[in-house]
């Protein structure tokens, strides 16, 4: 990659000589463009059509079981847009026709029953909440050490949206739940019948029964017409097409909650019902897909989230977590939220080994990874929110990296 | 309060219920209606329709509808419908799952993860097999077929006989060897040393140098947009 | 219209008649569907595909200079989608290549300079912001009486997302202003070259230079690569394809600050200057587009903003003014940014004059049209931010009327 | 603070500064870096590049550049370039603009708002027409060309006589009739009953009856997708 030295991304042109962008005036400003409902529907311009999902497909046998990762390093703000969050199918997308979808809520209730799409539209109650949704998975193929050079593919198993539904508490309420009930097993009406077992309690608490997603109906890659909103868990739990809730006294013990989804230690045991996702955060930009082009000015940019709260601090080491720098906050901090957070720096070309360290309210402070190998070891797949390091070559060229 | 999730103070219930361990407690969602119940939407779900979508099998054999099958009529079951992915005994093909051995290797580099040597129940695969597999003709299994290749699956992973027959009866005495190795998330716990009151600023530690790099394995796919629905 | 009768939107099947969505289990739930990555960038589900931007084209002579209106009347939450942001050009959509744009600023300044989008990228201080944007011509078919039939068209060119950009304050201090500078004229690079003159006080206060919307890049038809954001203001003055600032000791008297975006009142002189858009609000659902389909438990829904400021209450009357329920308001209020608000309500089929009146915190009340007319006319185009009514009839149809 | 815009408390001087009547006053935003004048990015405007962008036109007449044109000169231009779609005397085609008439009708119900009969400055005409017109090929007319076709669109409102020739010089003579007509905007007080302490909430009215009916005019496109992208 060619650095442009000194602080200016363009050099004055050449004494007397204009800039052929400005002199003569450039063709778009002379000329009439499309007209306004080109596309009722609108898409991103063309100079951007790089910035999409992407699929590792050497991950899994078949891409209707597999993921498409969203394009963190080429995005900004805390929410994601709706075309370009991650995507995680078990058995390819289910298309359900709105009018046919239907939603049982049965096992130890007074009342079974069975919702229509409208009865939800019509339920009291609706709200509409930012969350971020990540996967238990997301890093998981890092955890041996760097492997994947760019954070679409390290971390891009997360989205962030405002989601418009109804706690599931006021649909649990309606079908009344039996005193003995202590866990939902909620269920999904795509080929792989997709199933996790669910704590009433949270439940109860602040969980969504959600039919929309920043501002429009759900897209179908993410549950079309309705899914499940867990706050804060894994992204597993937040069942897709769901068609089924039931109450019972114990969890189910179901694939995604055995095989799936428990976190092998050294020692050979395992950690099950991993729920809640902690405290992470990783640097976007400079990132080994966005790498530096310019000495002087830069815009260090970054997203942290936590499972149990609020961020409440994400500092950032230029060398490699020898010294920290506390990072601004943007945007209105949202518990169970993703948070963006910048770090201005100038740049005079040095090698930098990029870190950041998220904070949540109730004190969690993200570790590095030699911490959490020394806890888990390295075949837990899942959780693995260890801090990143990119290397910032004095090229500007990026890459994934460890360090000790 | 419009803001969701907020943790509140913990209280000693709290801490006793295990349950809640690793449940992120908040205030209850300040917009449910009071009187909830009284909502006329919705409509009775009948008997029939529950039957037709309650399928779950729980590791106490709840679920398990009636029937039987051999690990002689689950070998065959086996090799029309699931080897050409998972292998003839269960060994995977290519990339898709092994579903057999590995004992003895999950304290390994590479452990190899399967119904003998790794997952906790039994009823899991009933469950899964009958939901999911076989992979594109999902919930085409019939009760019997089913039990079948359950049986023929423990049999592949040395937990059964050759001549075991499989029911809704003695499925409850099928335990795996593994299920004493899992335990509830002890994080707030176990990584205690993670909720920290002051990081470390400033010489945190000596020198730093890079220990691995992600370029060296050449995994990542290249920055060409895939083909899509922009062009 | 056919309205169901009861609480129920599907009547419980005949006694022992399960329902065919449920027995026999649906095709979508035995079936793979589409694998991960169909759509590297994803789009709304085929059964959506009615909810896009529509354009009156007896509006206007040209779909170049034309408007293509948001449907509201589909939508939830704060946030705008990326694909359904309305649309008004005047010269058609600039296709400016990235690489290529380049903003300039000059006039009563130390130094005039010249930005690439890359400068604009580096630059400290980036932010991420929720701000409406609303054409001062929003409403303005209706100032004579209801015109049209739907939110869409009678309240369709408002848009609500965060916006990542830079203070514009930034810039204009790195050029630095002369003391005699009092305005900013902010110029476009469109084919109508489109200019407004913004009082230098404003533009040092809040507002913003844009890149990126709800986290991704700006969309062609909002201005890409660069527009400007002007938090509360009329629509018209987030000049887009921003190209040029300059600073000068009097606003320049435009087209668009003179024939235009002038409120004509009813005796022949007219407002100028009348940048601010007033506290206003609309009833999304139900609404023309979005009639009432069910007796029993329904969920009014609407939006709510204030240029002043944050939007403090709404309250809704279902009899055409006589008497009013204060709604709920649903997630974070941001200042000069969209609200949602609900009702939840019981519909027994008798007919409904739905109206919404907004609050915000400068003690601002939304007014009646009549309010508005008997100071302002029905010639003022701009600015009508009266009470909207919507008529629900006994079989759910809903029209646009006015009351009295 | 992490909110924008939050309206402060007003002070005296507020009050008293014009250009902030209809201004949100907010905090400054805290974001904007302390020491800005010491970012290097961007770089020195060339003259030559201003000159190339700078083409605004200011009612006192900056920004108008050396030329002149005649009424005759531009009646020809007008004919050649604008007549088909505003019409031969500006009367407009079809739904294309009114440029001239419609003096007197300010305070109608249907109002014509032209250069003669709204326009409070003949600036805006030359800034306008060079900047945007003719639609299709705007920034294509020279100042002359550009002089000209503004004294026709002042001769097609009775404003100045056949023989006019517009020049940078004599420019800031036109003025046009409406300008006094304007004032700034005024709402905090001429609206200042919108301001209102307590709503009436119960009972605020008489009986209601619709008085007007959007679906009588039925202009409202139908429901039908438009065709577009989706298809
Ligand atoms: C066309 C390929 C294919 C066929 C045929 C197939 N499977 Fe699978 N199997 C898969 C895939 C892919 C998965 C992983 C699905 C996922 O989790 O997204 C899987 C997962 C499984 C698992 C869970 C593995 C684990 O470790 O969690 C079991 C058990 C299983 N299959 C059994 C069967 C049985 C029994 C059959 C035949 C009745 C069968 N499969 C047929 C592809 C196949
Ligand atoms: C192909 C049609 C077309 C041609 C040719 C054309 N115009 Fe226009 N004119 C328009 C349109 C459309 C607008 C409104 C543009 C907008 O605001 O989006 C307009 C607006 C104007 C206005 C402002 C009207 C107002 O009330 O604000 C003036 C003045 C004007 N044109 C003058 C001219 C002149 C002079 C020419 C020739 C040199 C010309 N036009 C050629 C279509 C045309
Ligand atoms: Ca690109
Ligand atoms: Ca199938
Ligand atoms: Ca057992
Ligand atoms: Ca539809
Ligand atoms: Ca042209
Ligand atoms: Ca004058
Ligand atoms: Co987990
Ligand atoms: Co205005």
């Amino acid at each position: 990659a060619a650095v442009a030295g000194g602080g200016a991304a363009l050099a004055a042109p050449a004494a007397g000589t204009p800039d052929p962008n400005i002199v003569p005036v450039p063709d778009w400003t002379k000329t009439l463009g499309a007209p306004v409902n080109e596309n009722p529907y609108g898409k991103p311009s063309v100079f951007e059509k790089d910035v999409v999902r992407r699929e590792v497909t050497w991950l899994t046998a078949s891409s209707q079981s597999s993921v498409s990762f969203t394009p963190l390093y080429a995005l900004d703000s805390a929410i994601t847009p709706n075309g370009l969050c991650f995507v995680r199918h078990h058995g390819g997308q289910a298309e359900i026709e709105p009018d046919k979808y239907r939603l049982m809520i049965h096992g130890l209730v007074d009342k079974p029953l069975v919702f229509t799409l409208e009865d939800l539209k019509r339920m009291p109650g609706r709200v509409n909440r930012a969350y971020f949704l990540e996967c238990a998975a997301n890093s998981g193929m890092e955890w041996r050490g760097a492997q994947l050079n760019g954070c679409q593919f390290t971390h891009g198993m997360i989205h962030n949206l405002f989601y418009t539904g109804v706690p599931l508490k006021t649909l649990l309420d309606m079908a009344g739940v039996n005193p003995k009930g202590k866990w939902v097993l909620a269920e999904g009406a795509d080929a792989a019948v997709m199933t996790r077992s669910i704590p009433l309690e949270k439940a109860m608490n602040d969980c969504l029964v959600a039919f929309g997603m920043n501002g429009e109906a759900l897209r179908p890659e993410q549950g079309y017409p309705v899914r499940l909103v867990v706050p804060g868990w894994e992204g597993n739990m937040w069942v897709k097409w769901l068609r089924r809730l039931k109450v019972g006294d114990q969890p189910w013990q179901q694939r995604e909650e055995t095989s799936k989804y428990t976190d092998l230690l050294a020692d050979g045991r395992s950690r099950r019902f991993t729920f809640v996702m902690d405290a992470k955060s990783v640097v976007t930009s400079p990132s080994p897909q966005a790498p530096l082009k310019h000495k002087g000015p830069n815009v260090l940019s970054g997203i942290a989230w936590s499972g149990r709260g609020t961020i409440s601090r994400v500092d950032v080491s230029l060398d490699g977590g020898r010294n920290w720098t506390t990072a601004r906050i943007d945007g209105p901090a949202m518990p169970m939220s993703m948070t963006r957070f910048y770090l201005d720096f100038d740049w005079a070309g040095q090698e930098l080994m990029v870190q950041s360290r998220a904070m949540d309210d109730t004190g969690y402070v993200q570790p590095t990874k030699q911490e959490l190998r020394a806890i888990r070891g390295t075949n837990s797949i899942y959780h693995n929110n260890g801090i990143q390091t990119w290397l910032v070559r004095s090229n500007g060229e990026t890459e994934n990296v460890e360090v000790g | 309060d419009p803001q969701p999730g907020k943790p509140a103070a913990k209280s000693e219930k709290d801490k006793t219920d295990k349950a809640r361990q690793a449940v992120n407690v908040a205030a209850p969602a300040a917009t449910a209606p009071a009187a909830a119940k009284a909502i006329s939407l919705g409509r009775p779900a009948l008997q029939e329709e529950i039957a037709a979508w309650n399928i779950d099998v729980r590791a106490d054999g709840e679920g398990l509808p009636p029937g039987k099958g051999s690990v002689k009529e689950g070998e065959e079951l086996f090799l029309q419908n699931c080897a050409q992915c998972h292998g003839e005994f269960g060994e995977g093909a290519g990339r898709w799952p092994v579903l057999a051995g590995g004992r003895g290797t999950l304290k390994s580099e590479r452990p190899e993860k399967t119904i003998g040597s790794f997952w906790p129940y039994a009823s899991t695969v009933y469950d899964y097999v009958h939901r999911a597999m076989p992979f594109g003709s999902n919930l085409s299994l019939t009760p019997d077929q089913t039990y079948a290749i359950v049986a023929y699956l423990l049999n592949l992973n040395d937990l059964v006989a050759e001549d075991f027959v499989l029911s809704k009866d003695n499925f409850p005495k099928v335990d795996l060897p593994n299920e004493a190795n899992f335990y509830d998330d002890d994080r707030e716990t176990s990584e205690k040393a993670f909720w920290k009151k002051n990081p470390c600023m400033k010489d945190c530690s000596g020198e730093v140098h890079v220990t691995a790099r992600a370029q060296i394995l050449n995994v990542t796919p290249d920055g060409d947009p895939p083909k899509g629905n922009l062009e």
